[in-house]
């Protein structure tokens, strides 16, 4: 933000400048001992030119990222109501579990004798979200949501082909409401897309699928709780009439919040559905990731589930049925088995890194996953108990619903007539021909301190702007987020269209131009690259 | 429940506002019957005490690196990264920020984007480089797509000193896309030989140096074969510290340098979250995956940054993106960028030369051991040792006596015909002590 | 600072009410589980009325903390030339290192076999400190620079006792630009306090300390370097005549960042100093505290140190100086062996928690002190080393020597003429008759984005704004101080006093009423008190 | 090093500007020979990764408290401190910002400070509290010279039941003002036996509840004796969390209430630091020690906070100051208001009654040891046990079976003459299985 203090700072708000602008090559923040030097193994291969790395002593370091970060808005600051990224609470005690020597200090390729507790959490975690989708199988190792549903198309893909039909049946189904990553994953998984409109009510009707069907479809990927922030009444339905046809049900669980507890999508006739640990079960997004995607899977496509595996040998008896035993890095037992009690009692696990021999349709990545996310999942399912879990799909949705009915007289609510799920949708329709565009209150949202709203996804509504409070926000925020939204709502009836253009004015900066960066790309930092004519915090 | 603010008057309250009679009401368009009636039957709700008393149990039955004499390598690298690169990353502005969608409240996660991207493509001396990728092998796997794209081929080749779980994650990948890979047979040190597969439908070659065995390459030949045959050049890593001290593919004129950024910044983790790196050269860019912050400028001119170039991403458009990465790797980023703040060229070259010299050392010690040979003549921290008799035997019983020593190359690549292989690395957190230790447990065992 | 919008957010800057307005008796952060519930044995002595104590939920809790402590300036933000102070950069590493479990989840009185690894921390760092001061003995358990005092003068009550003076010496000289502590610490002694008048060159002279001298006389209290910033030229000299007159000389040591490495107090005839390890050590301020005010003693004071002693035994052949050993917590080794090898390689340490038997003239609190000072105290020395440590004291003089030349033109600098130590004193004498004072300069650095420098202090100077940069700055964040501060001066004399006068109107708050909150104290939230007619943040 | 920017360019840059030759100029006025031409013989400068080793292996000498079967209190607390109080105090903001100085960008610590001060007073049921003193033995300390000034009277009265530590420390402060201590023979339960000492020359008679025996005291009559003797009855305590379950002091008519806070927030740091709590009556304020923040407005009328009564001070008020403290406990205290806020009313009921439960489990279960005694009657969380045979040694042999059993009266106060007589703790961090170990060791120490 512009200020015409000396300093550059405006108050608390420090300016900051680039690395590149205040360290220099000889700098550093860390104390390392002399090399004895004596002669390489390199064999002539040394590095020749300089790299022109700044370095930063360890204060100025501390200082740099310390500045950085007051830059940022954050869950542990305020309301952060992003539509379909479930931006709830980050408990510090899965920080602190994550970190634990034994977890945080191991390596994956040691040994099985020494990782024993790393595999008892992996089919613990396994454990508690096959028992709550309500499914047999679940592969642990997809890094993130997007990851997950490359995973379960490629287990469809190979369920097709085990029925020698991968070839005939290329046809995915998608929803023009999907998230982009629904058709970038059919298309990446070598599927065509096929789109099914959207329909006035928001949801899938069966009769539009049934519309589609035919001896090429492969399957259809539906969001489930949607992304409109609805319940797809008639999933049932289209799961019947997907799997009479011959194809899948790829169901995207990224609004699994919504549900967990109260509905296993395993009785929804789902074939494979990812679980973003980093929403639903609120491993940190940490400005952009790490996440974690593990996808649970149907009996139909267990059988295919990517190695790693995990195998409990000799199986404690009778506690494993056998025929599922070792399905993606998964822990299968259905029989209701205390997470506290070691699985492990009964012997110990082992690994199975390599397809050879089995129907697994190949490897998502090295190693076996995201560890780190697995012990901060655990902890916090731990924490809340299946007890807990339930009323956390509860308080999602009443606060979304309870956002919902305050803002409802204020603002147009396409599908406001019912009830929605954990998140409430808006558009801005009302406000549009007053000049005032989602965008603007957006901006002005910003200003008066909040993160807002998803804004213009869905794309099947106009100006959408999907609101997703969560359950760990008390009544007071959401009350002060409402008298907020109305009070701009206000201004925008009263006229006053230039206040939302200014906005925002209070932020770290004004409204930034994406235009000039697209048309102009400046990716990097270059020495001596000529400058482009921005005004630059104070050196 | 600690983490829910609601009261149950709070909720009468609520819904009264809302006008229903009870929360199952708000559930009303689930199908009849899937609505569950009962709890699901796992644990209750447990306090902190109890979870994490649970948690610690469990990290119990594990052997930490950090009290075992420590070998391992492969693809993650156990170094020693300061206090305040943890302790910045987990600040709430940080940790509980999301993607960076309204820039003008995430300058400070959108800067340091931009400062990673700037010393991945100073580290590996490429053009440009993206904000992350899940991790090095996936990073590998997408350079594979990339590669097909920019070239329209289909084919792509690998050399044998690629790790094989990048292989196997990259077939699993490109052969859903119709691409056919071929994977040249494993080799200590002839990343050359993928240029023989070259041809008219080759869209890449991708070598690996330090490769897998930790044998160091010069690539400049593989480059021009590559070139003049059409196919792009692509160079992947496991360990970029190792360009603190080596040439890196940059400067072999590679297309397109992929690999594993865990080393800096980021802890062992049994494996994830690690942090993919990814760099390409400015003709690319619309080809190339995952996010890109770019520099801009606010209403007052004031200079900002910004996620950009997103035509190519899924969230725009949508099956025709160049990826469907949405998610990526943001806080093991911020810990790179931290990590490598501290460190500046001067760090860096130190602390590369310090892994250098404890692989030396311990590739003379193990060397004197009688029976065993080391096979990697050009290599940074990493070699690879031939052993009398069935390498994951004695990687089993040296682990029995507080010895990782490594990783046997039939565990990575069963077909590989090489049972009596090991891998094994050293870096600044192993002492003479440790090597000592090291040498001596294998001479027992051997013998 | 007021504010327009509708959710008293300012962009960033959060509003927050006080946990009672927010929280209720029955909100909880803590999952516990349900008492059994079986007789008790409080002898019908529970509890009555209620607490009335809020609680918050965990998420609720975390961003009330969050918010508030982004109202926060701190040493991570920037300069904070506190003068006096030593606001320098607190490493991560201590604090990882004082909450390792071996230290952190130890009491105090487990039996001694179990806490040997502690006791060695208190052996190690008192080798450092007495190393580094030239001095025979430490006493460790002072917590905090004042309580140091506290321990140096008793000290000396108690050597006078033994030679049978205590009733006759009673006065203490202290020189009148002395910290406020050091008279209340000398009354709390029960010596009656006689105060050096100061001088133009802000130094104690010697003739002025013969001048006093008498048979009374206890001892006097020195800082060295002393308030001004400067070092007591004739420190020597004075040790001389207090000795030679029957007093002991207690040397303020919170200024010893300046000479660590450079000068032994031992050297320059001191009798006890009390070394702040949250000024020159590092440990962090936190706000207020805590400290650590460990107490170096000469070999007159020594065996007066108060209990805990630290006793090893069997003493390492020939590495203790017999004599020497148990004084105070304190390891007397002079024989400068690495602080890297365990002393206790040759035996265990025991500990000594009475004073029978003894000189020692008592205790000075519960326990051993405030061992997670020391173990980020020992942790920070070992990083410098000692030729880090010498650094450090050059680089703080070198620092705010800077500081003096660039400001010296544009303000007042009453000791200018010379050199000063860590912290340089500049007064208000230039621009008061222009109408801004030192206070108004402070407050008008607030917006500039900086932490003011000491006001009024030390007394002996009108208007004093006392600078002190430390080490932990570079050069550049010194240069945008000092051209903040000449920016500050041009506006005086362009006679701009009202802009000083509104300052901050970019801090989170406006200036505030000291005057009204100690005419009217309210300390204490009480439900239903009547309002204070205060704006409040929106609950 | 690591912590220090300037280049040497920088100072020769800067000493160029300020027109000295070399460093040393600027420290002319050091007299002759005494500045140092040497390094001191220390160790030189060290990586952090090996500081952190060195600390580490220092660490692991030590017995930590959960590796063991843990039943020792007498003033030190284990007790679980959730996750995010120690995430939370870490914060830059909080853990590198001084004493709040300049109110104006300081709201975070001062709020947080009026915050605890309201919950001190409401816990301990007085009307007003400090922002924290050093510890409970310095604040009980600080208590009686207050009494002092307050009745100008010269004599101190402690009760039998005082943890010795804080007598002792009393005492080594007062009898330097020329302030009397009459300290009462040690007694499990005798806190009233104080009153007989009182008359026209005590200050205050000093008690405590629970006292260091684990009794639990009705201390109105002694307020009464007290008031009417024209005597401050002073009320300490070490274990704050017993009062979500007993009265408290303040209940009682205490004038003073002070004690230890470690037990909410602050882990058990082999003694220090730690939060002395400190409260009042009103009428007493200006006599108070130790710093105190007050609601004000600033200049937009917007309510603030700010340190005030500043002048009972030492920095205004010099030699007749209250007290010399100046820096105290922040971190703590701010920990302690963390915890607390985490609690709230419910929570803290709640922990209070798992701890007593354990201590009646506990106690129960010792006493069943034949030879074994339990001497208090009416306890929260701690009793006195006695023993056949001298308690420390058997306090020594349990240990090196893993139990910590607590600690002898013995080594507190050698003079107490109970050699015989231990007390031991229970809190909600001792499992069922812990309290089974502990009986069952002791049988087997005393058979
Ligand atoms: C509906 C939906 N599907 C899929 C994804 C992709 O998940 P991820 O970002 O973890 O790859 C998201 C995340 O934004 C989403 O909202
Ligand atoms: C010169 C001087 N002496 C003594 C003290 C008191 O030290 P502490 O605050 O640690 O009690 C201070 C701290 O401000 C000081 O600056």
């Amino acid at each position: 933000m512009k200020t015409d203090t000396t300093s550059g700072n405006r108050g608390l708000l420090q300016a900051e400048p680039l690395i590149f602008e205040t360290g220099h090559a000889t700098g550093t923040g860390v104390d390392l001992p002399e090399p004895k030097g004596g002669k390489d193994k390199l064999g002539g291969l040394a590095r020749k030119a300089a790299l022109d790395l700044p370095g930063l002593s360890e204060p100025e370091t501390m200082r740099h990222f310390v500045r950085l970060s007051q830059k940022n808005y954050a869950i542990d600051l305020g309301l952060f109501p992003l539509g379909s990224c479930t931006m709830k609470h980050n408990p510090r005690l899965n920080e602190r579990v994550a970190r634990l020597e034994g977890f945080a200090d191991l390596h994956p390729l040691q040994p099985t004798s020494t990782i024993q507790g790393a595999l008892e959490v992996m089919d613990e975690l396994a454990h508690w979200l096959c028992t709550m989708t309500g499914m047999p199988a679940v592969a642990l190792s997809p890094k993130a949501g997007a990851h997950g549903e490359f995973c379960g198309m490629l287990a469809i893909k190979a369920a097709l082909e085990a029925r020698g039909e991968a070839e005939t049946r290329k046809r995915v189904l998608v929803p023009s409401s999907a998230h982009g990553t629904n058709p970038a994953t059919a298309a990446a998984a070598g599927f065509t897309v096929d789109e099914i409109p959207a329909r006035d009510d928001g949801r899938v009707h069966p009769e539009d699928v049934k519309a589609k069907l035919g001896p090429d479809v492969a399957g259809i990927m539906i969001t489930n709780p949607n992304t409109c922030g609805l319940f797809e009444r008639d999933v049932k339905e289209i799961a019947d009439l997907i799997h009479t046809a011959g194809g899948y049900f790829y169901c995207d669980g990224a609004n699994y919040n919504a549900i967990v507890g109260k509905v296993r999508p395993g009785d929804l006739g789902v074939d494979a559905m990812h679980i973003n640990l980093h929403k639903t079960f609120s491993t940190p997004h940490g400005g952009g990731g790490p996440g974690a995607g593990p996808t649970v899977l149907s009996a139909a496509l267990a059988p295919f589930a990517p190695v790693p595996h995990i195998l409990k040998r000799p199986p404690p008896k009778g506690e494993v049925p056998s025929e599922a035993r070792g399905r993606g890095a998964s822990a299968t037992s259905r029989s209701g088995r205390s997470a506290a009690t070691s699985p492990a009692s009964g012997g110990g696990y082992e690994l199975r890194e390599h397809t050879d021999g089995t129907q697994a349709f190949g490897r998502m990545c090295a190693f076996h996953g995201q560890m780190g996310m697995f012990t901060r999942a655990l902890a916090y399912m731990m924490s809340h108990g299946s007890d807990g879990l339930r009323q956390v799909a509860e308080d999602a949705v009443l606060n979304a619903n309870y956002l919902l009915a305050r803002l409802k007289p204020h603002f147009s609510a396409p599908f406001g007539d019912g009830p929605c799920m954990h998140e409430a949708l808006l558009d801005d329709s009302s406000i549009k021909p007053k000049g005032v565009e989602t965008i603007d209150m957006a901006k002005a949202l910003l200003d008066e301190g909040y993160h807002p709203f998803t804004t213009y996804f869905p794309l099947v509504v106009h100006g959408a702007m999907l609101i997703e409070p969560t359950e760990t926000e008390p009544k007071r925020e959401l009350d002060r987020f409402a008298d907020v939204m109305i009070a701009l709502a206000g201004r925008v009836n009263a006229g006053d269209v230039e206040f939302f253009k200014q906005a925002p004015k209070l932020a770290p900066m004004r409204r930034l131009d994406e235009t000039r960066a697209a048309r102009q790309p400046r990716l990097r930092w270059k020495r001596g690259q000529n400058d482009s004519g921005a005004k630059v915090a104070a050196e | 429940m600690r983490y829910l603010p609601l009261t149950d008057a709070d909720r009468e309250q609520m819904l009264g506002v809302i006008g229903a009679k009870s929360v199952d009401d708000l559930y009303k368009d689930v199908p009849g019957g899937a609505l569950l009636k009962d709890l699901i039957d796992l644990p209750r709700v447990q306090g902190e005490l109890e979870v994490h008393r649970h948690m610690q149990r469990l990290a119990e039955k594990n052997t930490p690196a950090g009290r075992t004499a420590f070998f391992l390598g492969a693809g993650a690298y156990r170094h020693h990264v300061p206090a305040s690169v943890d302790h910045l990353i987990q600040r709430s502005e940080f940790l509980t920020a999301y993607t960076p969608y309204q820039p003008e409240i995430a300058q400070g996660t959108l800067q340091a984007l931009y400062e990673f991207q700037s010393q991945v493509a100073m580290l590996l001396d490429m053009e440009v480089a993206n904000a992350s990728m899940y991790d090095g092998s996936t990073a590998c796997a997408e350079a594979a797509m990339m590669a097909a794209r920019v070239t329209k081929r289909k084919k792509i080749a690998f050399s044998g000193g690629v790790h094989p779980h990048y292989i196997d994650t990259a077939r699993t990948a490109c052969e859903a896309l119709g691409l056919e890979i071929v994977a040249l047979p494993a080799a200590v040190d002839d990343e050359a030989a993928v240029t023989k597969s070259l041809g008219a439908d080759v869209a890449a070659v991708i070598v690996q140096s330090p490769n897998v065995f930790g044998t160091i390459t010069d690539l400049t030949k593989i480059g021009e074969a590559a070139r003049s045959a059409g196919a792009l050049m692509v160079a992947t890593f496991t360990e970029c510290v190792s360009f603190g001290l080596i040439e890196p593919a940059g400067a072999y004129g590679a297309d397109i340098v992929c690999g594993e950024g865990q080393s800096i910044g980021n802890a062992l983790n049994f494996g994830g979250p690690y942090v993919g790196l990814f760099a390409t050269k400015e003709k690319y860019i619309r080809q190339m995956p995952g996010r890109v912050a770019g520099e801009t400028v606010d209403a007052d001119g004031q200079r900002g940054f910004v996620l950009t170039l997103s035509t190519r991403e899924q969230h725009i458009r949508r099956e025709k993106a160049t990826s469907n990465i949405c998610t990526n790797s943001g806080l093991c980023q911020l810990a790179w960028t931290i990590h490598m703040t501290l460190l500046g060229e001067q760090g860096l070259k130190r602390l590369a030369h310090l892994n250098h010299e404890k692989a030396v050392a311990l590739a003379d010690a193990l060397g004197k051991v009688k029976g065993v040979e080391v096979l990697t003549n050009r290599f940074f921290n990493e070699i690879a040792i031939r052993v009398p008799g069935d390498a994951q035997k004695i990687v089993d019983t040296l682990a029995e006596q507080g010895v990782i020593a490594g990783v046997a190359i039939s565990r990575l690549n069963p077909k590989a015909g090489m049972d009596d292989i090991l891998i094994t690395c050293a870096t600044e957190m192993n002492t003479d002590a440790d090597i000592a230790a090291y040498a001596d447990a294998l001479k027992k065992v051997i013998a």
